[in-house]
């Protein structure tokens, strides 16, 4: 397929609606067609994507159906709003943003299959999408291999970088280390019983906690459990930690089985009025299946609550419940999943081109002041630099902001010494 | 660590035992009557039970708004409304899919793969694709602590009064009422049963309705303890096969027995190594026995 | 002209040369390589459609566990592909270099002596087929001398295929967990990953397909074929003519197994990585679904069947992303209800009499154009028989 | 228990189902190139003495010994190999193969996978086939398919396919049940032919037909056999008579 062939974009409901969206605007955009002139297609494309004066394609890649749909409908609907704010404000170089969005059906094979679709028959510019890191392994040789540019919106657990990749949620690190430092000095947290779903992104996630909690400081972990993804019965477990007494449970349980744990833990007794509990896996999308008074009180670590009070925030808020209707709740990777076709703009703008090589080599040093979160910005390994906050939950399914720290921390996805 | 505390321990992993007995029984049982008693393999099975879910998260939903004040009752009545709307949802799927095809079992299993995706889908298109957190009573969601550092949950106890009631009743109907007999004679000999004038046909679509009204009253007691979206049945319903073959297909008996069975092996083990690996382990030895003894532990003996 | 069409319509081998004709020649000549490279998979997927027409159709044997021979067929594969990409210079940055990048991630220090066989292709390619056959005996021989079989069997294959994917997702350190094998690129040196290579991927996958397609044909012609439909139907006679009905069993048991580990390993070349995603419940029960829409008795309509689905999903999913679960559902159900042998069936049926009425109308003695379903004698309980095959169109209620 | 002369000796014989013994300490000797046929009122234990000899149902005790070798202890398929032919109440035959296969399949040749993988249709079994076809009566009918032969002919047919396998003992469970009156002349006639050498076992309850083929005939009852001898005898016996020829 040559690229002078546009590629249909294939036709959705949302998809109608958005481009309905964007004929309202023409007033909008109109004053910036002179913009694209002085940046001309064939100045800023030259591997051949599928930029026209007018208008750039982007992919879409989430799972919109199966059991990752839980999960990434946040993030599609961040991106969508992020897209529809950009061009309201007159697109990139000039050109207004469509999508192409594709089911990746949470199945991982079909990630790929579709990533490849977007990258070599759309011939699209950026992706936003992926969630889980089986799919984003699944995707990434794809991205590699076609030279496409992929925004990942998850909190993950290291060990990559890519020049392909903009990781725009925190690396484990990043969530972890500041988190139980935390719970240790302010909580005098000393031993810890780790539990988590049984794949990469958990048991990585308990290596690091292990290894600061007993290298650096100088806690005991009294128990570490994995249990397979989608297991409702937690019981056992919960009687194992009742038998180690632990000061702090450390969580790392996802998807439906989190909703068991958290229901079954009330049952037997563990709230916070007994228990010290810190998650960084909890967010206010997984509390909608929980229910806050199942888990209020305890303590999630990430790098952004929706109760976040700052006027970046607000507006954005404000923004997604207009669009999404006032029940809509955003949790710390819909607001990353939101930073990418910002942090995808300011870099295409910085480099002038579209195109992927010129895109990655300006990312370094990418700032994105207006970010809900607060300011960010890309280091050189293409993960962000960002806070870390302690939210504690409540009853209604909200976070109260605890703690914060006070520097941005540096992404470091191949922490020495935690490997 | 004091023996009181050792004692409350094994109290508690007894309970836990029994608990997750009660639970694997009350996603079975449904299972059982339906695939026991007229071979029908219901891969939809789960999906009737997330029927049951979403009427709960509705009902909790309405009564917030309208009824504050039977909050704390809402529950009980909503189960017998997850039972009805579920009858009434196996009702149609028996009238429009099944009696097609009661001679061909195996194509069974294919139609109702299909019409559980279906349904997955109507469930996302209705209810949004995230989960919802139906509010539950509060009575229902604490534990019970007669001594310090002895928790029982309550929910756990309310699954397994639940459990109690419902395996009850269908002992009841199957050897106590007309339907009971009429679906024994059925299964006895189906021509037969058809030649002294039992209606097979609506018996059989009673008895897949019933199957999956039970399933929606598992389905609406599991909200208490798991999740509720879309794709929630789906975390169920291996784990209801494999108690009914285990059970043995035809015996209601065998399928208390294989629940009592697999939970007691997997809650032990599950305490003594982790997770994963007591999940290995109970399938091990669920296959290992199936392999030894193919029709399940409870079979009767007949005369060819 | 008359003789070339009649045998057009009516000769099996006929079918498989138009089958040929389409994937050998059509489809690279209308695709483009991403395209065809999508096609590659599918026809992966067709091993176990077609492993599926021998074991379902001609054994009335339906496993639900067929994706574990695919999978293991796969990772066989994968773990060749894996340690080559895992050399020390690429790997440089890991705290051990030269084993693969999981290993390292779940703090192993060594390649675990089991992987050590597969940095040989030989052996690869042997386990490929032998790993399957191995495991599929063990459960047949368990099952079969005792005589399971039916819903049951379908189970027990559920329960394999539920136990070998929480083994492989809970032993992330040996096999990469719930991500699979990934980044997988070259095979003794040529890179798998180009276009050319898939072109040849391509080619290689078909031609073994056809292979696959040629030795079950071989098997439903001898008087094991005959044997297995005979068994299908009226097991306790085979057993009193003095045959083993078990050992045939095991035996299309293996085969198919085979079948779903060569497409699994084909698949692992095309796709360039391999996950337990391919292992479950889930894949197996749609592998089954691609033989029932294709017809399971028919090897040619396995394939067609795979293809269709799996354009199905892709198209629908593209096209139409709220709905196209709906459409699938129906795809089943439709499928199941209204077409139980699948397309093959609609065209013994419906196509085929029409094509041949002309002609032989024309013809002296009509040997025996199928009449309407409704006019032929309902055969006992049996699910599909190439004779049968427009009673079981018959979908009324059930009375017997 | 000592070897003898008898082609079948089944000695004290018991099988119980939950405690109901369909078989009663049951004592059978057939002798070569006997036909004996087996009467007695339903439920008897006739069927199942015939399953338990051809081991699609296993014995709680006793013996049965085929030419001196014990049979208790064998798969179904080793018993038929051994040389018992079993033919079912209900006519069993490939209802969708020709006749021509029906009776190729029973060849007794290339039972295992691997032989059945290689067997090829060589002269001598297409002769083969054709005799045992013109013994039955259903030579002209080779390539019809199976299915749609009358009911009794598909009786024959599967009588035919245990005569390829040329059985030393042949039981058959009421071959002439739904015949017409010619139909049932000829299969005695049939009968009468095939069984000159070989032995066989007949379930039969229509007294002309038992009278026209029997050697010897044995009368079962609750599992027991109640009277053993020529038909004349057991008619003229009045145990029998009391339980089963008086009703």
């Amino acid at each position: 397929m040559s690229s002078s062939k546009r590629p249909e974009p294939p036709f959705s409901p949302d998809r109608r609606k958005f481009a309905l969206g964007m004929a309202s605007l023409p007033a909008l955009a109109l004053p910036f067609g002179a913009m694209a002139q002085s940046f001309p297609t064939a100045k800023v494309n030259t591997t051949g994507l599928a930029v026209t004066d007018k208008e750039v394609i982007v992919g879409q890649l989430h799972s919109a159906t199966g059991t990752m749909a839980i999960s990434e409908t946040g993030s599609i609907q961040a991106e969508r709003l992020a897209i529809e704010q950009i061009n309201a404000a007159g697109g990139i170089l000039g050109r207004q943003i469509k999508v192409v969005q594709e089911d990746g059906a949470s199945d991982w094979p079909t990630f790929a299959e579709k990533a490849k679709k977007l990258l070599v028959n759309d011939k699209v510019a950026a992706v936003f999408g992926c969630w889980t890191s089986a799919s984003r392994k699944a995707v990434l040789p794809v991205f590699e291999k076609e030279n496409g540019m992929l925004y990942y919106p998850t909190f993950y657990e290291g060990l990559e970088q890519s020049k392909n990749v903009i990781y725009t949620g925190q690396e484990a690190t990043q969530q972890i280390i500041w988190g139980l430092d935390w719970v240790n000095k302010e909580k005098n947290a000393k031993s810890f019983f780790l539990i988590g779903s049984d794949y990469i992104w958990p048991r990585t996630s308990n290596k690091i906690a292990r290894k600061h909690i007993e290298g650096h400081l100088k806690g005991k972990v009294v128990g570490e459990e994995y249990y397979p993804l989608g297991h409702t019965n937690f019981n056992s477990l919960i009687n194992k930690i009742k038998l180690a007494k632990p000061d702090c449970i450390y969580a790392v349980v996802v998807g439906g089985s989190n909703v068991a744990f958290y229901k079954q833990m009330k049952a037997a007794g563990i709230t916070s009025a007994k228990q010290l509990l810190l998650t960084i896996s909890v967010t206010e999308d997984e509390l909608l299946g929980i229910g806050g008074e199942n888990c209020a009180g305890f303590y999630a670590c990430m790098k952004y609550f929706q109760s976040l009070d700052n006027p970046n925030n607000k507006k954005f808020v404000e923004a997604f419940k207009a669009k999404y209707g006032a029940k809509a709740v955003i949790g710390d990777v819909t607001q990353a999943a939101y930073l990418g076709p910002w942090l995808w703009k300011a870099t295409v703008e910085k480099a002038g081109s579209f195109d992927v090589d010129k895109v990655a080599a300006a990312s370094p040093g990418i700032e994105f002041k207006g970010a809900p979160e607060g300011y960010v910005k890309i280091h050189e390994n293409h993960h962000l630099w960002s806070k870390a906050r302690i939210g504690e939950i409540l009853a209604d399914g909200q976070f109260k902001l605890i703690a914060e720290s006070p520097n941005l921390i540096e992404p470091d996805p191949f922490p020495k010494g935690y490997q | 660590m004091s023996a009181a505390d050792i004692w409350n321990i094994v109290l508690m992993q007894g309970f836990a035992g029994l608990s997750l007995f009660s639970v694997l029984l009350l996603m079975g049982l449904g299972l059982a009557i339906i695939f026991g008693q007229m071979g029908v393999i219901n891969m939809a099975h789960g999906e009737f039970m997330t029927i049951g879910a979403y009427t709960i998260f509705l009902a909790s939903t309405l009564v917030q708004n309208y009824a504050p004040g039977l909050m704390p009752y809402y529950f009980l009545i909503a189960i017998a409304v997850a039972f009805v709307l579920a009858f009434g949802a196996g009702w149609l799927a028996e009238w429009a899919l099944i009696r097609h095809l009661y001679r061909r079992p195996l194509d069974t299993l294919l139609a109702t793969w299909g019409l559980s995706l279906g349904m997955q889908q109507t469930f996302r298109s209705t209810f949004g694709p995230k989960e919802v957190s139906p509010t539950l009573p509060d009575w229902l969601m604490g534990s019970w602590a007669p001594v310090e550092g002895l928790d029982i949950p309550i929910n756990g106890m309310f699954v397994m009064g639940l459990t109690l009631v419902v395996t009850g009743m269908i002992f009841l109907l199957l050897y106590r009422s007309r339907w009971g007999l009429r679906v024994r004679a059925t299964v006895a000999n189906r021509v037969m049963a058809n030649a002294i004038g039992i209606n097979t046909r609506k018996t059989d679509r009673m008895t897949f309705a019933i199957g999956c009204g039970i399933a929606g009253v598992a389905g609406a007691a599991f909200t208490t303890i798991g999740s509720t979206g879309p794709t929630s049945g789906s975390l169920y319903i291996v784990d209801a096969f494999l108690v009914v073959t285990f059970g043995g297909a035809a015996s209601l008996l065998g399928t208390v027995a294989s629940a009592f069975g697999i939970a007691q092996t997997q809650s032990i083990t599950e305490f003594f190594l982790t997770g994963s690996m007591a999940k290995v382990l109970t399938l091990l030895t669920i296959v290992i026995i199936l392999m030894i003894r193919p029709q399940g532990l409870f079979a009767a003996k007949v005369r060819r | 002209m008359q003789k070339l069409r009649q045998w057009l319509i009516t000769s099996d081998l006929a079918s498989i040369a138009i089958l040929a004709i389409v994937i050998l020649v059509v489809m690279p000549l209308t695709a483009d390589i991403f395209r065809l490279n999508l096609i590659g998979k599918y026809l992966s997927y067709a091993f176990v459609a077609v492993g599926l027409v021998m074991l379902w159709g001609y054994g009335g044997i339906l496993s639900l566990g067929q994706g574990v021979f695919f999978g293991l067929g796969g990772y066989a594969m994968a773990m060749f592909l894996k340690l080559e990409a895992s050399d020390p210079e690429t790997t440089k940055i890991q705290s051990t270099p030269g084993i693969p990048d999981f290993m390292d991630w779940n703090q192993l220090t060594a390649l675990p002596t089991w992987w050590e066989p597969f940095h040989s292709l030989t052996f690869t390619i042997v386990a490929v087929m032998a790993v399957p056959a191995i495991l599929a005996f063990i459960i047949g021989f368990a099952m079969f001398k005792r005589r399971v079989g039916g819903v049951y069997f379908a189970i027990i294959t559920q329960a394999v295929a539920l136990i070998l994917t929480v083994l492989i997702i809970g032993q992330q350190g040996y096999t990469g967990g719930v991500n699979g094998m990934t980044d997988l690129k070259t095979m003794h040196g040529w890179d798998i990953r180009d276009d050319s290579s898939k072109y040849i991927l391509y080619y290689a996958n078909a031609i073994l397909l056809f292979a696959a397609i040629f030795v079950c044909r071989m098997v439903q012609r001898s008087k094991a074929g005959t044997l297995l439909l005979a068994m299908r139907d009226k097991e306790d006679r085979v057993r009193f003519s003095g045959y083993d009905v078990a050992n045939f069993r095991i035996f299309v048991f293996c085969l198919a197994a085979v079948l779903c580990g060569l497409g699994g390993a084909m698949f692992t070349l095309q796709v360039g990585f391999m996950s337990p995603s391919f292992v479950g419940i889930v894949p197996s029960i749609e592998m089954v679904i691609f033989a029932a829409v294709g017809g399971r008795m028919s090897l040619v309509g396995a394939v067609y069947g795979t293809l269709l689905v799996n354009f199905g999903k892709t198209y629908f999913s593209e096209s139409f992303p709220q709905l196209w679960l709906f459409l699938m559902a129906a795809l089943f159900i439709g499928v199941v209800m209204a077409f139980p042998n699948g397309l093959a069936g609609v065209w013994e049926t419906s196509v085929k009499p029409r094509l041949l009425r002309k002609r032989v109308a024309a013809a002296a003695q009509p040997k025996s154009p199928p009449p309407p379903p409704a006019t032929l004698p309902t055969t006992e309980a049996a699910p599909a028989s190439p004779s049968g095959a427009g009673t079981s169109g018959n979908v009324g209620p059930a009375t017997a | 228990m000592s070897n003898t002369d008898f082609v079948l000796a089944v000695e004290d014989l018991t099988v119980s189902f939950d405690g109901f013994k369909a078989i009663d300490n049951l004592t059978l000797y057939v002798d070569k190139g006997e036909l004996r046929v087996i009467i007695g009122p339903n439920g008897a234990g006739k069927t199942t003495l015939l399953d338990l000899i051809c081991g699609r149902t296993r014995s709680s005790t006793g013996s049965i010994k085929f030419r001196n070798e014990e049979m208790t202890t064998l798969a179904e398929h080793q018993i038929v190999r051994a040389g018992i032919g079993r033919k079912f109440q209900t006519p069993s035959i490939y209802e969708n193969l020709t006749v021509f296969k029906n009776l190729e399949v029973s060849f007794p040749r290339g039972r295992s996978v691997f032989g059945a993988l290689r067997f090829k249709c060589t002269p001598d079994v297409k002769e083969r086939i054709e005799t045992v076809a013109d013994e039955i009566g259903l030579l002209d009918d080779l390539q019809k398919e199976a299915g749609l032969l009358s009911h009794g002919q598909k009786q024959w047919l599967e009588i035919g396919m245990l005569l390829m396998q040329e059985p030393e003992l042949l039981m058959l469970d009421e071959p002439i049940a739904g015949m017409s009156v010619r139909e049932r002349e000829l299969t005695a006639e049939l009968l009468k032919r095939i069984c000159v050498n070989r032995s066989m076992i007949v379930i039969e309850h229509d007294m002309d037909f038992v009278a026209k083929i029997a050697h010897k005939v044995t009368v079962m009852h609750q599992g027991k056999i109640l009277a053993e001898g020529p038909m004349e005898r057991v008619q003229a016996d009045p145990k029998v008579i009391d339980v089963y020829l008086g009703h």
